[in-house]
């Protein structure tokens, strides 16, 4: 056969055997895609905002599950119509359903939704009060165990049921979920609350000795609108809830921990009063053993700015100044043993004053860690407090001065 | 089942007449029988057969030599 | 068109070396859940337990220029014994890439497209590796070059963006771990990363120069093993003591990051980039199984039994391994199995070729 | 299954029988002409045939006007001025020139020396020489009684002027493009390299259409051994016509089932000198504007020959756009399709709520829609292409507003994919040299995301990368400057250095001397004179 021949030949050649293995291509193909290959599409998703748990009224040992559902088809309307409560259309919907664990009462959902929830995009765990005093940690534990939760959702516990909590409408954003989150991540400006989030909640579970805390969600009633506010923290042992911080002995525990970011310290400087604003605050907490006894030294480095001031007296000259960064002085320190007595009382280390030891005296941690619950309570504090005050806004004295 | 059955007639139609053009036998011989036992053990896997586990086997060897942790 | 007998350049093959190990990045959470925030000192020691290892087979392929694995069994331990011993190996390279597509499969689906039928995932990666192969090691050495790149670049942006999450005394309680849990996790980080290199002893007959080859085998680990070294530190820096209960660890941390509204979700990031280098990992390997067979049966090219070895190395995966709790026990086992392979047989070797005072000038395998 | 068992026992019985082929009519090329004129006459109307533009002129020359003589030429093709003054009127006219030489033989190289004022006069004696040099516009002069004939060159026929290219259009730099003529084609690039190195090697390919084809290369910068490839696959062409450079393309590139091209090809003189400069070979092929140059590398679709005219940072920011382009036009429809359909948790939240609102309406699953809308793109990026000019770009309008509004508001597509889609439209067209592969690559990655999603991404990416990192093209690699990782390429790879420091050739193309510049030293410019 001469070269083209050849050359020929193996082109048809070549051409039927693509035609062959395109021909088995064409078959497999309907098939893998038949087969379904996990492909959800968007408008089947049944996106969930939020979830809270209750106890069931009817048998208290069940879980009672709230999924805020979205309908993303209001979305469009009732914010294109200016968030007017009015509009009859809510954009989500809240549907309840109460099993044994977790896990059932999220499957149970798809006898009242048409498809699984999808909760890739959950914002927010809210816990009712008598959940949260039963033990969380068999109730949380789907949620850590399934791939679609992220570790960036928050954590809130509820002081009366999940369900009230998640009804309430917003007026900023259309979703009560979303709106709790914002609320909780806005506590930063003056520190009574922090954010914490499935990731602080694994963390703290596996340290023995450190015990978790989370913060409390409570609603206003203010003439016939509710609101939603974010005050103080649950202080948890093991994982069953058995106290509450307020506004003070939070802020306190924020100190200790090093999380403030900013926020309002008022102090009375003879007849005025003077409220100065955190700027940014730093904390060093360090462990020693001296002779058998446990001593935490907690340095606090703190610098404010004079936010406002009564009566006519410029107190913002040098001599002023001094005088402020003492009794803010004092007002942290206060601030600080009230947290500390709060712990003592309620015998539980949210501080994490058992890390801190594990960490740089691993020995001796072996032998204190079996009954920590009585050796904390004799734990020694000394605090160290540094202030200044770096400003006093753009006027150099109150308008209404002496002079 | 029928997915193994395309697969397999899928690699034979790709590779088996290249080789007998180029008359390489001794390549065709082995193709032939590597291809007949991952054919009989996916048939078998389909089918649903519990087919023996060779880690199982690595196992229960060394256990008997007592040289795991 | 099949230009898989091309050469490769010692740098190159350090870039292959770094693909590679790198490629087992999902096996560190097994290291991880027994030593918690000591892992990044076990990889260390790894590294220098390895590193004598690597030499021997360095110095190995030095001995016999341009010879691989099953040639250099048959050259010293004779005819027969070497045949036994390179059948041995086989079985081991394709147990090991079996495993490979075990561990990238369940990462897949138990992470991200968790309902698709498994065997559609196997099947593909079965077809790109047997292609990669096809195409020879030299393709496979120049594409791990850009999987090297893409995954530094993933590393490090997820690493920047972790940075706030980052708090350091997490790795405080330092050298906490018994004695004797050190020492098995250090050998387990040795067995499974490190000396997994032993199938490169397949590829050097591909080298285009065999100068300063233990220099650059030697880097490309110590790069492999930085890289270990700061996604550990991002591991244990964020997740702190909870690193140890999560099943991948180093893909639950970047789930933490949440900067903006915007630059919340990179696990797919993450995940593209485990997958590609795996894809490495997995390629050499079957390129060593493969070539190892062909050679043994005196095949002139090993293009045709792809596809074959392909489906027998589905059928392994699924098989073998059982469950996935099995699987993270089963490790145990696959060091010890792997114990004679990377560690006796290669100094063996050695120590033979040595007393008979081989390669002869001739070279020729004496009986 | 039976045919094909039987099939094989044919083929392998089948010993290799010669099938012979009937031999060809005696070829034209060997015969010599006839003593008399009419004899010769009835030869080329036997060859040349009826065809009405073949003229036949007979006149006597000569001072006594007796030998007779022709003139054999193809209407259109020929320049009637210089035909009439510098052949015929010399030949007629001018007396007193002695045909005959003393020994009373015609004497054809008196007429030539002697007469002819044209300065391309050349003598034949082969029939097939004078038929390919008629038909390729030269005027053949036939005498009564000689053997040879003269053919003189009388080219001249309506050819398109040099205009500015329509492909690749240039903001800053020269705007003249190749035309059809061959001729003019190696002038322009003679202009451009006035440099004694720079060699044409002229071929003809094609059997029945005999093209001139003409290898360009500059000698001692040249990859060596790239010639004689060439020639080699050039020899190897057995067909009956070339009518562009695409069939030349077709048939020497490296590897023809591939969907990259390795052959690259421009219409502007400076991009072909700027490649003839880093040691390619180009081939001009007559009778196209498309010049081919060998060997091609992935990179050079992303370089236009602007990013040398203008300031490094910003043709270093457009080579990144062409970049960033070239991987959005192929991914988004297959990233869009990923994402809404397995990767959901990867959309932030407020923007899963609009999409979700959007689609609730669609009937088909996000791969069919993504499917459809990739299909009507390419359907009205050929109808623009296709039609002229003026219906065209309204057509495209058109198309893209009505059709993707009305299908939105009819619900049959997303929103979103409408912008997927045009996004996907607008960047196709920032890499036009790899405009061919794009579509295609975009349609297997769409398909893989509708099956797998993100790990199917991986796989076919993986798959392509394995395929050009392995694709030589004329024994250079296809992904030059980064897989053989040349730091000198690395310098107008990604990033375009400033012109003045990039001192070597990349290496991958010379062996030898390949400094092309000088080092500027810039350190003193920036410093500012001392004194001042």
């Amino acid at each position: 056969m001469s070269p083209e021949g050849r050359k020929a030949k193996k082109m048809r050649k070549m051409g039927k055997k693509l035609k062959i293995v395109a021909l088995l291509l064409l078959i497999c193909l309907p098939m893998l895609m038949q087969a379904g290959c996990g492909a959800r599409e968007l408008n089947e998703l049944v996106i969930v905002m939020g979830i809270g748990m209750d106890t069931d009224t009817e048998n208290p040992d069940n879980i009672k599950l709230v999924a805020q559902i979205v309908l993303p088809n209001n979305i469009g309307q009732s914010s294109s119509a200016g968030g007017s409560s009015g509009s009859s259309e809510k954009a989500y919907c809240n549907v309840e359903s109460a099993a044994e664990n977790t896990f059932e009462a999220i499957r149970e959902y798809t006898h009242k939704v048409c498809n699984k929830l999808y909760i890739a995009h959950n914002q927010v765990f809210v816990i009712g009060r008598e959940v949260a005093e039963r033990g969380i940690a068999d109730y949380l534990d789907f949620f850590i165990r399934a791939k679609e939760t992220r570790p960036t959702t928050t954590i809130v516990i509820a002081d009366t049921t999940a369900a009230e909590i998640l009804d309430v409408e917003a007026k900023m954003n259309l979703l009560p979920a979303i709106n709790v989150n914002k609320l909780i991540e806005a506590q930063a400006e003056n520190s009574q609350s922090r954010e914490i989030n499935v990731q602080d909640y694994v963390s703290t579970m596996q340290s023995e000795t450190t015990s978790f805390v989370a913060p409390m969600i409570h609603i206003l009633q203010e003439g016939e609108n509710q609101f939603l506010s974010i005050k103080g923290m649950a202080v948890f042992k093991e994982d069953k809830m058995t106290g509450e911080l307020d506004e003070d002995e939070t802020r306190g525990f924020l100190w200790i921990k090093g999380w403030i970011e900013s926020g309002v310290i008022n102090i009375t400087a003879g007849d005025q009063q003077v409220a100065t604003e955190i700027v940014s605050a730093k904390t060093e907490l360090s462990a020693e053993i001296k002779d058998g006894e446990i001593i935490m030294n907690i340095k606090i480095t703190e610098d404010g700015v004079i936010a406002t001031q009564t009566g006519t007296v410029n107190l913002a000259t040098l001599m002023g100044i001094g005088e402020i960064e003492a009794l803010v002085k004092e007002e942290i320190l206060n601030e600080l043993t009230l947290a500390l007595k709060k712990a003592k009382e309620l015998n539980a280390d949210i501080f994490g004053f058992g890390e801190v030891l594990h960490q740089h005296y691993s020995k001796e941690w072996e032998g204190i860690r079996e009954d920590w619950d009585t050796v904390f309570s004799k734990v020694k504090v000394n605090i160290e407090i540094e202030t200044n005050i770096s400003g006093a806004g753009i006027i150099t004295e109150p308008a209404l001065s002496e002079e | 089942m029928i997915i193994v059955i395309l697969a397999f007639s899928a690699m034979v139609v790709w590779q088996m007449p290249k080789l007998i053009k180029e008359r390489r036998w001794r390549e065709l011989k082995y193709f032939s029988i590597f291809l007949f036992v991952g054919f009989v053990l996916n048939v078998l896997l389909a089918m649903g057969v519990e087919l023996p586990d060779p880690t199982k086997g690595i196992q229960i060897f060394f256990d008997t030599i007592k040289l795991h942790y | 068109m099949n230009g898989n007998n091309e050469k490769i350049k010692p740098s190159q093959l350090m870039v292959l070396f770094i693909g590679f190990i790198n490629g087992s990045v999902l096996l560190l959470s097994l290291v991880d859940s027994s030593m918690k925030q000591d892992t990044w000192l076990v990889i260390i020691s790894g590294y220098i337990v390895s590193v004598p290892f690597i030499l021997t087979y360095i110095f190995l392929s030095k001995k016999f220029p341009g010879k691989n694995l099953t040639e250099i069994n048959d050259i010293i331990f004779g005819k027969a014994l070497g045949k036994i011993i390179s059948i041995c190996y086989i079985i081991f390279f394709i147990l090991l890439f079996s495993y490979n597509y075990r561990q990238i499969v369940e990462f897949y689906s138990g992470y991200i497209l968790s309902d698709t039928p498994q065997i559609i995932l196997y099947i593909t990666i079965a077809l790109l590796c047997a292609y990669a192969v096809k195409k020879g090691i030299a393709a496979i050495a120049k594409v791990s070059m850009y999987t090297v790149a893409f995954a530094v670049f993933v590393v490090m942006l997820t690493f920047i963006l972790l940075i706030g999450n980052m708090d350091f005394s997490n790795f405080m309680p330092v050298f906490e771990a018994t004695p004797e849990d050190f020492i098995h996790s250090t050998y387990t980080m040795a067995c499974i990363p490190y000396c997994e290199v032993i199938c490169f002893l397949m590829v050097m007959p591909y080298l285009s120069s065999g100068k300063k080859l233990g220099r650059y085998a030697i880097a490309g680990t110590g790069i492999a093993m930085l890289f270990f070294l700061v996604i550990i530190i991002q591991v244990t820096t964020t997740l702190g003591p909870s690193s140890a209960i999560f099943s991948e660890g180093s893909f639950q941390s970047v789930r933490l990051i949440d900067i903006g509204e915007f630059l919340t979700r990179m696990e797919l990031l993450v995940a593209l980039g485990i997958t590609a280098s795996m894809f490495i990992k997995i390629s050499v390997f079957k390129f060593a199984a493969v070539k190892s067979v062909s050679h043994l049966l005196r095949m002139k090219t090993y293009t045709p039994l792809l596809l074959p070895m392909a489906a027998i190395g589905i059928v392994t995966a699924l098989i073998a391994y059982g469950s996935t709790i099995e699987n993270a026990e089963n490790a145990n086992y696959h060091i010890v199995f792997a114990l004679p392979f990377e560690f006796i047989i290669p100094p063996l070797s050695l120590l033979v070729a040595k007393i008979r005072k081989l390669p002869k000038k001739a070279g020729e395998s004496v009986p | 299954m039976f045919g094909y068992i039987k099939k094989i026992r044919r083929y392998l019985s089948t010993k290799n029988q010669p099938d012979s082929k009937k031999e060809p009519k005696k070829a034209a090329a060997k015969l010599s002409l006839f003593g008399s004129l009419d004899k010769n006459l009835a030869l080329f109307k036997e060859y040349l045939g009826e065809s009405s533009d073949v003229i036949v002129k007979e006149f006597r020359l000569g001072g006594d006007a007796r030998t007779r003589g022709a003139l054999l030429m193809i209407d259109g093709l020929v320049n009637n001025e210089i035909v009439d003054l510098a052949i015929l009127k010399p030949l007629m006219y001018d007396t007193g020139f002695k045909l005959k030489t003393d020994s009373g033989a015609l004497d054809i190289d008196s007429i030539s020396k002697g007469f002819l004022s044209s300065h391309e006069v050349n003598k034949l004696s082969a029939v097939g020489e004078m038929l390919h040099d008629v038909l390729s516009g030269n005027t053949v002069l036939l005498v009564d009684g000689a053997k040879e004939a003269l053919s003189v060159g009388t080219r001249k026929w309506e050819k398109r002027g040099i205009e500015s290219p329509q492909t690749e259009t240039v903001v800053r730099g020269p705007r003249e493009g190749f035309t059809e003529t061959l001729r003019i084609n190696t002038s322009l690039l003679r202009r451009k390299i006035k440099n004694p190195n720079l060699r044409l090697e002229a071929l003809k390919v094609g059997r029945q259409t005999k093209t001139d084809v003409c290898i360009v290369y500059i000698k001692d910068i040249v990859k060596p051994g790239l010639v004689e490839e060439i020639k080699i696959r050039m020899a190897e062409i057995k067909t009956d016509s070339i009518l562009d450079s695409g069939y030349i393309e077709a048939y020497i590139e490296d590897a023809p089932y591939s969907i990259f091209s390795t052959v690259g090809n421009s219409e502007r003189p400076d991009t072909i000198a700027g490649r003839l400069l880093e040691g390619h070979a180009a081939i001009i092929v007559d009778g196209s504007p498309f010049v081919l140059t060998v060997p091609m590398v992935f990179i050079e679709s992303f370089q236009t020959a602007e990013d040398y005219y203008i300031r490094p940072y910003y043709a270093t920011s457009l080579r990144a756009i062409r970049l960033f382009c070239y991987f959005i036009t192929i991914l988004a429809p297959a990233l869009y399709v990923a994402l809404t359909t397995f990767h959901q948790e990867l959309i932030p939240t407020q923007l899963l709520f609009t999409m979700t609102a959007g689609l609730s309406g669609v009937p088909f699953p996000a791969l069919v829609e993504a499917l459809i809308m990739v299909v009507m793109f390419d359907i009205l990026k050929e109808a623009g292409v296709r039609l002229p000019k003026p219906i065209g770009s309204a057509v495209s309008i058109v198309g893209a507003l009505v059709i993707g509004q009305s299908a939105v508001t009819a619900g049959l597509i997303g929103p979103f994919m409408i912008i997927v889609v045009s996004i996907t439209a607008i960047a196709n067209f920032v890499v036009p040299a790899q405009s061919d592969s794009i579509s295609l690559l975009r349609y297997f990655f769409l398909i893989l995301a509708g099956l797998l999603g993100g790990f199917g991404i991986t796989a076919g990416a993986l798959f392509v990368l394995v395929y050009l990192v392995s694709l030589k093209s004329f024994g250079v690699q296809y992904l030059s400057p980064i897989t053989p990782l040349s730091r000198q390429g690395m310098k107008d790879c990604f990033v375009r250095m400033p012109l003045w420091s990039m001192i070597k050739r990349p290496f991958m193309m010379t062996g030898k001397n390949n400094i092309r510049r000088e080092p500027l030293d810039v350190s003193r410019r920036q410093k500012g004179e001392k004194d001042a």
